[in-house]
């Protein structure tokens, strides 16, 4: 087993993988920028070390830097968590150079998997099921339309060398395809300096559901399952959960078949997950792989008890899987939450800032990966990700109302925080029926608010003893010759963000 | 003591007259709008006061915001709340804000501005983005509140803000 | 399903019962003394009545308000926690009277379990085994003597009328036992009038070994199996596990059997635990029923999944058990410490006081039963129970790291905790090997401290350090003009803790 | 700025010479015992700071134990210091309490005195009983760390007494 792992990341997953070393009896090493010497996964690290200025391609990407971290404390794996370098093919093979084990798949393995188009050739070789259609380009529009026909509709057409949306067109009829063709191309042609197009499946309301894989050195590679990941704003996952409510068992086994003979034919090791969009029909699609541990990592442990972290460090040190796929049997239903610092009621800007009061919510079900602390300024230089919420439960609906009752628990003052619209996801019938598909979220936002459930008979009263209650005890406290205990008062708050922002490049 | 306090919230917006003995961090003897009601109330934390109404219990957790007014988190539901303080109105030298007219457009959270998107003397739309701001990896448009002329723009390129802090005025 | 329900409780239990209620859409009714007004348990209730002062005779204890709380409130059922008056007879009586669901069994099946004499007769008749001896006196020394032979030493004489260890003797073999005989009789005499004994084998470092059970109003009764409770500082249970290290499923079944059993005998309805006594040959003998719910539940939730008190609610609702004793399979291993306000260092003195500063674990496998926040003042009043911290992991082992993990993570300043008795507990390689008895933490006690591993190298240099800035900013926010966020001083909490004892009778 | 600290540990009890240089919350530029060391050391709350020694990162909750001292807790360690402040030294009346053949029973908690165990004038022993304080439910009994002459008696049966308040004398 490993003696000393560098953790080349910050935030929560720094101090989930910080958590899984110390339970194993691993030295930890954190690294991190300037703005994060009081980061929560700095103080709970055995040593850390500065890397640099705040913004990431100078700190958090600098792979000479953490090599040299590395050598001069001693580590003997570095472990990538997620964003950052974690899917960088450079960062293992300079972790080979420098003799350290890199706690993930391998470069070659990384970049066989980790590109959509590779992928995608990988995963047709392996024989599993992509998005119908054509990845070369066709010549003429008859052979094209012939092939929707056959196919059927709608179908999509997307330019070879496109991106961002330019030369693609959804076709809803065979009426439409002609037209709808000529556009694409015309388009492309203009966007790309390249007219040709092919030719895809377009799903419906697809969902997007995932499966967790493992696999060690010695040729073991399982499924743990999948994970339910359709609720997401702007492509951006928001709420995840295990099992998927329309999952059969039948169904569960034929993914998690193919996301292993996927692993398998990419020669696959360590943590990752086999992205697919499954459409109303229950046919499944591949989507992508992630070369690595995933944010919503935790509601598969919750069901299958498994610790992923300490798998994955396990794994790397040439462990052997201690289970089969037949012996991993979920129990109960796991969701998760993704707490960040932006407010759902101003357009979801991002709200940086000093954290001045923080209660947590606990008790039975409720687990909470956080990378936060009272009194700690969220910089506003990385991702808003403070926390995640998991509850478990016997149930969907059990574990739903634990979450509903941890949200009422979790108090947050000084930032923002997107709480209020987990509020309302887990109100809303469609998600309560397990209705969800990838679109859904962006629909339920764009529609206008439902009228609240009014406040219960008081709240008005109770707010206003409150404001006139806080506002006497903050004059006397600003007062000279005060004695009430001081709450930080904004000005204190300004200042401590224009402190951070004089960081800035 | 006596405050003035105008409360905005869901389906609300009421001015009301609040009166209560403080004792320490605690109070009793409210009165709202001349009635007396069984109330106390006590400050459990620096922003977190709980208020027992009857036998009511209500959490209520209270932070500022941009524009200076009281924000009060109670559950899921949120009130703002102007306080005229009847200590402030002895040499008070301004109410709250209120700008006939010309609308200060302050910056929502705290960044760097990275575009403008607008000049000075510019006709703008109500909703026309006129500044964008970036703060964790995401570009934010500000947008002007109403149609009008950018009679002014206090900030330049590359700049950091602060939450609050004005960064142009739309007349 | 109960609209409302009473909590006739205070502290994490209140909190514990509260989050059920709220996970099931039951509204709650918390009562408080004088020193609670500002506890957890009342603020997060729907409702909150002030009930007497700080005394529990005054105002926990006091059926009467009790009942005029829930007819004022409109509850129709109320929740007795433990300790209080769960055990009090008259509670479910008057809770009876006043047209209430009692939450808990009968007053009669209290009454024909509850008290130790009356429980060990239902044992009897119900053939579940108890500890070996009469329980009606011996006349002569020679019947008295031939029955201890038979039933091999060591064994134990008690007076009938005795208590407090008067009239108590072992005896350890055949040679002692008529002056031991003569002893126990004439100090029966002295103390109580009576020179009558009993006898009784005496075990030898019996482990605490206790079955949770389940009965609903409909006839099924089942066991949710074992905890081991042995780790007990003067009786008092410190640390609770499941499963046991020495249970096996034979003996498992054997005990669940036995505890199903008796309560069958008693028409047990509800939730309650079975104590037993084990011996080092795995012999297990009963010790007495507690007739509610137990501060160790958690253990049983984590290895089971089920929430026991949502399950204690749907039963006292007159809902139907929805499983068999057959298909409850525990998972992993599941273990609590309770985290008391005294002091392990200082003779374990009790440390009530403001919590200046907080921060609590979290993470995979944690969870915390808490009662306690940030800034609250924990009342001399009442027992020194703050929170309870439960760790689950797929093994014991796993379990154990788990736990040191979450109490390194543990701080709290302002009052002193039992912490450091858990990282020594924890620590200990007869604890590790599972080797425990009732009297074993006593004996680790009263060893002499086993020199404590060295800090690492730098701590004295990080301790001067932090002394001394910590001290410069103290200085500097106490002086006039000082800018620094002011640390609560000391004289601040002298005064909380003055104003709290004003309240005290 | 440079302190005095007597620190007592885990097989510890030495006095040291600590400079650092302050700046807001945080400090750089330490010395100890005159050697500088590679150190930064930052306030994270009220009552914990974040000390980085090399690349070691240490942890350090911070409060007063009842004699005045400072606790120091770092992880499962812990220290107590005693600080000589430069700037007590001018016009400081007196240093830490050191009275010599007397000792000061100070009470370990706040409660409530249910019994006095001897009376003034009263010879006790090393580890007599001397107080008798109930908190939490719990009965503690204050016993004397030394043989002698129990010279004073401050409190009186029912009274209320803080963390820290002196009890009695012995001689």
């Amino acid at each position: 087993m490993f003696r000393k792992i560098l953790i080349a990341n910050r935030g929560e997953i720094a101090v989930r993988i910080l958590r899984a070393c110390r339970e194993l009896g691993i030295q930890t090493v954190s690294v991190y920028s300037e703005v994060d010497r009081t980061s929560l996964h700095v103080l709970l690290a055995d040593e850390a070390y500065l890397i640099g200025p705040a913004a990431s391609r100078e700190s958090y990407l600098r792979i000479d830097k953490l090599m040299d971290v590395a050598k001069k404390s001693g580590c003997d794996a570095l472990h990538p968590g997620y964003g950052f370098l974690a899917e960088n093919a450079a960062l293992p093979r300079a972790c080979t150079d420098a003799g350290i084990t890199f706690i993930g798949p391998s470069a070659e393995a990384m970049e066989a998997m980790g590109s959509k188009t590779a992928g995608k050739q990988l995963a047709r070789r392996a024989n599993v099921p992509t998005v119908p259609g054509t990845s070369d380009p066709i010549e003429n529009p008859e052979d094209a339309q012939a092939l929707a026909q056959n196919m059927g509709y709608p179908v999509l057409l997307k330019a070879i060398a496109g991106g961002g949306g330019k030369g693609m067109r959804v076709v809803p009829s065979d009426a439409a395809f002609r037209s709808a063709w000529r556009d694409a191309a015309s388009e492309a042609l203009n966007a790309f300096g390249d007219p040709r197009v092919f030719l895809e499946k377009y799903l419906i309301g697809p969902r997007h559901i995932e499966i967790q894989i493992l696999a060690d050195a010695h040729g073991r590679c399982v499924s743990l399952g999948e994970r339910e990941c359709s609720v997401q704003r702007r492509h951006q996952k928001v709420v995840e959960e295990a099992p998927s409510p329309v999952v059969t068992p039948e169904l569960r086994r034929k993914m998690g078949d193919a996301a292993v003979r996927l692993g398998r034919a990419g020669g696959y090791v360590n943590a990752g997950t086999v992205e697919f969009l499954v459409d109303a029909d229950l046919n499944f699609y591949f989507l992508e792989v992630n070369t690595r541990l995933q944010v919503e990592h935790p509601v598969t442990e919750q069901v299958t008890g498994l610790d992923l972290v300490k798998l994955q460090i396990a794994i790397a040190a040439g462990h052997r899987l201690p289970f089969a796929w037949e012996t991993i049997t979920p129990r109960g239903h796991a969701m998760e939450v993704r707490l960040y610092a932006e407010d759902p009621d101003n357009s979801f800007f991002p709200s940086p800032g000093k954290i001045i009061s923080f209660r947590a919510p606990t008790g039975p079900g409720i687990r909470i990966d956080d990378g936060v602390y009272e009194g700690w300024t969220v910089p506003m230089d990385y991702d808003p990700l403070l926390s995640k919420l998991i509850a478990w439960g016997n149930s969907r609906e059990e574990t739903i109302a634990r979450l509903r009752r941890a949200l009422d628990e979790y108090t947050i003052t000084g930032i923002r925080t997107n709480v209020s619209l987990f509020r309302r996801i887990l109100t809303e019938p469609e998600f309560l029926r397990g209705e969800i598909r990838t679109t859904w979220l962006d629909e339920m936002l764009a529609r206008p608010y439902p009228p609240a459930a009014p406040p219960r008979p008081g709240t008005e009263e109770a707010a206003l003893i409150a404001a006139a209650l806080w506002h006497s005890a903050q004059s006397n406290a600003s007062a000279p010759g005060g004695t009430e205990p001081q709450p930080a008062p904004s000005p204190w708050k300004m200042e401590g963000r224009r402190q951070q922002m004089d960081h800035l490049p | 003591m006596k405050f003035e306090i105008q409360l905005t919230g869901p389906g609300v917006k009421r001015k009301h007259v609040v009166r209560l003995e403080r004792n320490g961090d605690a109070c009793s003897s409210v009165a709202i709008d001349g009635e007396a009601i069984d109330a106390n109330a006590v400050q459990i934390a620096p922003n977190a006061i709980s208020v027992m109404l009857g036998g009511q219990s209500f959490e209520i957790h209270v932070s500022r915001s941009v524009n200076g007014a009281l924000k009060l988190h109670c559950g899921a539901h949120e009130f703002s709340a102007d306080i005229i303080d009847p200590r402030a109105w002895r040499g008070r030298k301004h109410g709250p804000v209120e700008v006939e007219g010309r609308q200060e457009i302050l910056a929502p959270m705290p960044g760097k501005v990275v575009r403008l998107l607008a000049a000075v003397g510019d006709a703008v739309e109500a909703g026309q983005g006129l500044v964008v701001v970036e703060a964790m990896k995401m570009q934010n448009e500000i947008r002007s509140p109403k149609s009008g002329k950018l009679e002014r723009l206090l900030v330049r390129e590359g700049q950091n803000v602060n939450a609050g802090e004005a960064l142009a005025w739309v007349e």
